[in-house]
């Protein structure tokens, strides 16, 4: 299976990602921000980093890239889109998902292993889970603090589309300990925490993550 | 010339850890003032190098509501300085 | 303001010039008069103003660096020496790895955030400019006390804006010190070092060769960062007040740095380069000067086509700019236009300035006007150099004389167990991961160990599992006791550090930190640190590679503590071998080498109010043993951990902190020596138990004297007939002095 | 009740990479008002329960000068609002 991996100025975490899809058995394709050709891949990956240097707002630049404009109508149409860290931003900033990431309650970047519990896993990228799982993947942001309004959070939780929590101490303050959700369709998720970072033990705290990629690989599109 | 400038601020209802955390300074620094509250916004200072005209001024605005803000935390105004 | 050309400056050769202003010497004036057969035009008097400067011509260190080139060891393993941006190590397999410190001591004083932020991206870009992918950052830093109200400002200011740039450019921040002592209180210390890696035929190389090449300027725009005083040349009068105020710190931009890297190394890849340097200090006078000179000379620069962020920059402000982000390259022809694409592709601003010439003189233009004429050789390596007067100071043998290891000791189980909580919980010795955590470990996902640890070690290879460990040390009261044997501990320490992953240590690296030069103590000081390194190196065969010297660290007259930061780099065929810090299950703890009463200069003194004695005896030779026999034995050893600041008692505690483990053991003799002395040559082990027997007649029969600690496990930590004290509370006073101390 | 806001810019000198940034985003999203110059700057709302004395705005100035701005890099200047 193919799955596209864009590259932004500024994305850091694309080289992991493909790595990642390649863990799981996929062929990892990279795609360049400037085109807006999806070259026919069965799901797209948009990974960490500071796209433009998330100036201005984190992900705001990068909605307005062209391989955006390709990524947002097909992903409306039902292609499985993951976004990662940076990623998730840019979603929200395209209005893919509601809500909007903010800066970290302790205002500094924070690193750390963090433990989450899977509480969706009917979405494209958790359905290798089972629900209640929790893993343990790296969380690396400065602003990852999920926030939206009251209307927003009671239509997230009552149709079932957060997808992971933070368990334990909310390391951001996010909304109900809010680490990923998913679209109204189960196609688009965006998650905080890295699960690239985390599909081997050598160079990850586990290899928790890989189940998001591997998700995908079992997705019927 | 002239300066447009975009003040953009969280809606009341999002939290700002940012102003939180200088409403909790301001005591341990020595300030007496008490406010009821404290937030942070960010301004864009778009200069030109004329007086903008109304349909500068609407795109500007366009600007603010796209990319400079983001309605779903944020809310804007405009002010012209010359 | 007239434009001062050589024209001008041969028909007005009595034409009074600031160049005391500019802190040249009169001599040093009369040199460049001399050189140049007529006064210097302005920009030519700002060129060598800068480039004759401590900072750029190590004029007072140069005489003593030399020691690094003469006793150098024979290495096979060094590819490229000190003199280039940073040197480079054959690694094996093909691969280089390229790796150098430096300080940004003075601007994060200023400016915290930007200070530090700037300091990472200039050593990045030393990196690149090797040919290098940058994959790990180090940042070895000291403050004043942590309670002064002036740490607070700092120390987050530069934690944060360390993080702020090396997490935005992708590169992790692995390793690093962070270290409190009242002699930095007007003057911290922010060293960063950073490693990169690339093919041997990647290399590149900063001289400006072939006539008719272009040179390339690419990058930020350049605008009128860091340029303080030279803007006196811009005013009409150098007295003229008036003059144009420039903002004397330096903004980093990330963002426009990580498209740097990522053009450059498709740059790099295509082989559209034959020689590239980076803009750091003294940008561009430093850069054309320095390329044409290590070249074969000649060189013709159109300053006015240099791209402009402020259109009111005088030719002398742009060659002295020290703006952020940009590279100089020295291009054939006929790759420009390649050349050209990659920097649209990744929207980088690319301008040919010059060209390479068959001269033997760097001519720079204005509009057409000849504004500059030198041989940059003068420039750039022909400098002043001072044989500066050095001499042991006074004080010193009063310091000597009262050894720590006459102050009165704890005894008693209670006295102990608070001697080990006060230690512990000390701002040195905490838990610093409220630090570590604002820097992304993660990032290129070959961090195999990142701090806290001894060594970061890095894979380099994912196919092969190559990779590098690299630490950084320095006790700065060691050195202020013995500078010498100081810094072969420093040196003994970070070799240890990486010895201890099971690494072949390769390479040294070095940032010196010292007070004024033209102080004849602190001179000495700094005589004594290289000549120390220096023979070290030689003694243990590792090539000093490069590094870098900052002087003038000083509040008033009062000179930091001497602080020559080491680096040293090992080299791991496999990661998937190299030994942990921590470790899970019943293990045995092992000793290796011996402990002496070692108290002077260590934490437990420090934390006393103590400073004076004689440093630990360094045996740079049982280091190298040691070294051996962890790398020889690493499938045996579940995990390692040097000891050093705190003892065994830190070094053990730190230990089982990290593996949420208890321990029970036993020691012999006095207890206070075996828990607190800082005898160096010593590592601890965490072994199976089975393997146990094996290890320690291994190690008897390398020499090395072990001592059997006892074993893991359990909740407390458990001395025979010593004490006993609950890991949860110990940790509790590990973890809350730093959060507490500076979280806003 | 009032609102006392501190608006903090970078000094004209320093380099602000966010501006420039959003000025080269402008014409890439179709925009046509073509500004000499963007920058960014921060704001401080403080809301007070009552009309500030001119102790209290010497007091905000204080703050303004220390907390809430960098003297090294930035200039700020400070507008009521009822
Ligand atoms: N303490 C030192 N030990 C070894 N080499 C040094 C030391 N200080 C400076 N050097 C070397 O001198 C050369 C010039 O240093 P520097 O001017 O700092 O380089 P750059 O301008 O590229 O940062 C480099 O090769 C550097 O490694
Ligand atoms: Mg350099």
């Amino acid at each position: 299976m193919r799955v596209g991996v864009v590259t932004f100025p500024g994305t850091l975490d694309d080289h992991d990602a493909a790595r990642a899809v390649r863990f799981a058995g996929g062929e990892a394709l990279s795609l360049w921000h400037g085109d807006s050709d999806l070259q026919g891949v069965a799901g797209v990956i948009l990974p960490g980093g500071f796209s433009y240097g998330d100036y201005l707002r984190c992900g705001a630049i990068a909605r307005f890239s062209p391989i955006m404009s390709a990524i947002i109508p097909a992903a409306e149409k039902g292609l499985p889109v993951l976004g990662i860290c940076n990623g998730f931003q840019v979603l929200c900033e395209s209005h893919l998902l509601p809500g909007a990431l903010t800066r970290n309650s302790e205002l500094h970047f924070l690193c750390r292993d963090q433990e989450i519990e899977i509480v969706n896993n009917e979405s494209a990228w958790t359905s290798d889970f089972s629900n209640g799982e929790r893993i343990i993947i790296p969380l690396k942001n400065g602003e990852g603090s999920f926030q939206c309004d009251d209307r927003t959070l009671n239509e997230l939780e009552s149709n079932n589309r957060v997808i992971a929590r933070y368990v334990g101490l909310n390391p951001n303050g996010s909304r109900n300990s809010i680490a990923g959700i998913t679209n109204a369709r189960g196609n688009v998720v965006g998650v905080m925490p890295h699960p690239e970072h985390a599909v081997d033990p050598l160079t990850g705290p586990t290899a928790d993550g890989l189940a998001f990629f591997t998700s995908l690989m079992k997705t019927r599109i | 010339m002239a300066k447009v400038i975009v003040d953009v601020v969280l809606k009341d209802e999002i939290l700002d850890p940012q102003g939180d955390a200088i409403s909790r300074a301001l005591p341990r620094m020595g300030f007496t003032f008490s406010p009821t509250s404290v937030r942070q916004g960010k301004s864009f200072i778009i200069t030109l190098d004329h007086e903008p005209g109304s349909d500068e001024l609407s795109e500007i605005e366009k600007a603010a509501a796209t990319l400079l803000s983001n309605p779903v935390i944020e809310s804007f105004s405009i002010r012209v300085e010359n | 303001m007239m434009l001062d050309t050589v024209a001008r400056a041969t028909s007005t050769p009595e034409l009074n010039q600031p160049w005391r202003e500019l802190g040249l010497k009169e001599d040093e004036y009369q040199r460049i008069r001399e050189i140049l057969g007529r006064r210097p035009t302005s920009s030519e008097l700002a060129m060598y103003s800068v480039m004759w400067s401590e900072h750029c011509s190590y004029k007072s260190s140069k005489v003593h660096l030399r020691q690094f080139g003469e006793k150098a060891p024979k290495s096979d393993a060094l590819l490229v020496g000190i003199g280039e941006n940073a040197g480079v190590v054959d690694v094996g397999q093909g691969y280089a790895v390229t790796f150098k410190v430096e300080s940004h001591n003075h601007p994060s004083f200023i400016e915290p955030y930007q200070g530090a932020a700037t300091g990472v991206g200039g050593i990045v870009r030393d990196i690149l400019t090797m040919g290098a992918r940058p994959i790990a950052i180090l940042d070895p830093l000291r403050f004043g006390p942590a309670d002064a109200a002036d740490t607070k400002r700092v120390l987050p200011g530069v934690i944060a804006g360390i993080g702020g740039y090396g997490n935005c450019i992708g590169v992790p921040t692995v390793g690093g010190e962070v270290i409190f002592d009242d002699s930095y209180s007007g003057n911290p210390l922010v060293n960063a070092l950073c490693v990169g890696v690339m093919k041997h035929e990647d290399i590149k190389l900063a001289k400006a060769s072939g006539a008719g090449n272009l040179v390339v300027l690419f990058g930020a725009k350049t605008g009128g960062d860091g340029i303080g005083g030279v803007s006196v040349l811009a005013s009409e009068t150098f007295d003229d007040k008036k003059a144009t105020k420039r903002p004397a710190v330096q903004v980093g931009d990330p963002f426009t740095e990580k498209v740097l890297i990522e053009c450059s190394l498709e740059i790099f890849k295509e082989d559209l380069v034959v020689g590239i340097q980076d803009l750091g200090g003294a940008g561009l006078s430093c850069a054309t000067s320095e390329l044409a000179s290590a070249g074969t000379g000649g060189m013709h620069v159109e300053l006015d086509r240099v791209p402009l962020r402020d259109a009111n920059l005088s030719p002398e402000e742009i060659l002295m700019s020290e703006s952020q982000e940009r590279m100089c390259a020295v291009v054939p022809p006929e790759k420009v236009e390649r050349f050209m694409e990659l920097c649209k592709k990744w929207d980088v601003v690319a301008t040919v300035i010059g060209q390479v010439t068959s001269g033997k003189h760097l001519e720079i233009t204005w509009h057409g006007e000849l504004i500059v004429d030198v041989p940059p050789r003068t420039v750039a390596h022909d400098g002043p150099v001072y044989n500066r007067p050095f001499t042991r100071p006074s004080w010193q043998g009063e310091l000597v004389a009262n050894g720590a290891e006459n102050l009165p000791r704890p005894r008693s189980e209670s006295a102990l167990a608070d001697a080990i909580l006060t230690l512990i919980s000390s701002p040195n010795i905490s838990d610093k991961s409220w630090i570590t955590s604002q820097y992304d470990k993660y990032v290129q996902g070959n961090t195999i160990a990142a701090g806290p640890c001894d060594a970061a070690v890095i894979r380099i290879d994912e196919s092969t599992f190559l990779g590098v460990a690299v630490a950084t040390d320095c006790n700065g009261r060691f050195c202020k006791l013995d500078p010498y044997e100081g810094t072969q501990l420093a040196l003994a320490e970070s070799f240890r550090n990486v010895a201890v992953t099971g690494a072949k240590p390769l390479a040294i690296t070095n940032c010196l930190n010292f007070g004024s030069p033209e102080d004849a103590g602190v001179m000495w000081q700094f005589a004594e640190s290289v000549r120390a390194l220096a023979d070290g190196a030689l003694e243990m065969g590792l090539p000093v590679t490069g590094g870098n010297v900052s002087f003038y660290n000083q509040t008033g007259a009062v000179a930091i503590l001497p602080t020559p930061v080491i680096g040293v780099l090992g080299v791991i065929d496999d990661v998937r071998k190299a030994i942990p810090y921590k470790f899970s299950g019943v293990k045995e703890l092992i000793l290796l080498g011996e402990t002496f009463e070692e108290f002077s200069g260590g934490e437990w003194a420090h934390l006393q109010g103590h400073l004076g004695g004689l440093p630990p005896r360094v045996d740079l030779k049982r280091e190298m043993i040691l070294a051996q026999f962890m790398h020889a034995q690493r499938d045996f050893i579940s995990a390692a951990h040097d000891l050093s600041d705190g003892g065994l008692a830190v070094a053990l505690i730190e230990m089982l902190l990290h593996s949420q483990m208890g321990a029970k053991i036993s020691i012999h003799g006095d207890p206070f020596t075996q828990l607190f002395s800082e005898s160096t040559g010593r590592i601890l082990l965490a072994v199976n138990p089975e393997d146990s027997n094996y290890l320690v007649g291994k190690a008897t029969d390398a020499g090395i004297t072990t001592t059997r600690l006892g074993e893991s496990g359990g909740e407390n930590l458990e001395i025979s007939g010593v004490l006993s004290m609950s890991m949860l509370h110990i940790r509790e006073a590990n973890q809350g002095t730093i959060p507490a101390l500076f979280t806003a």
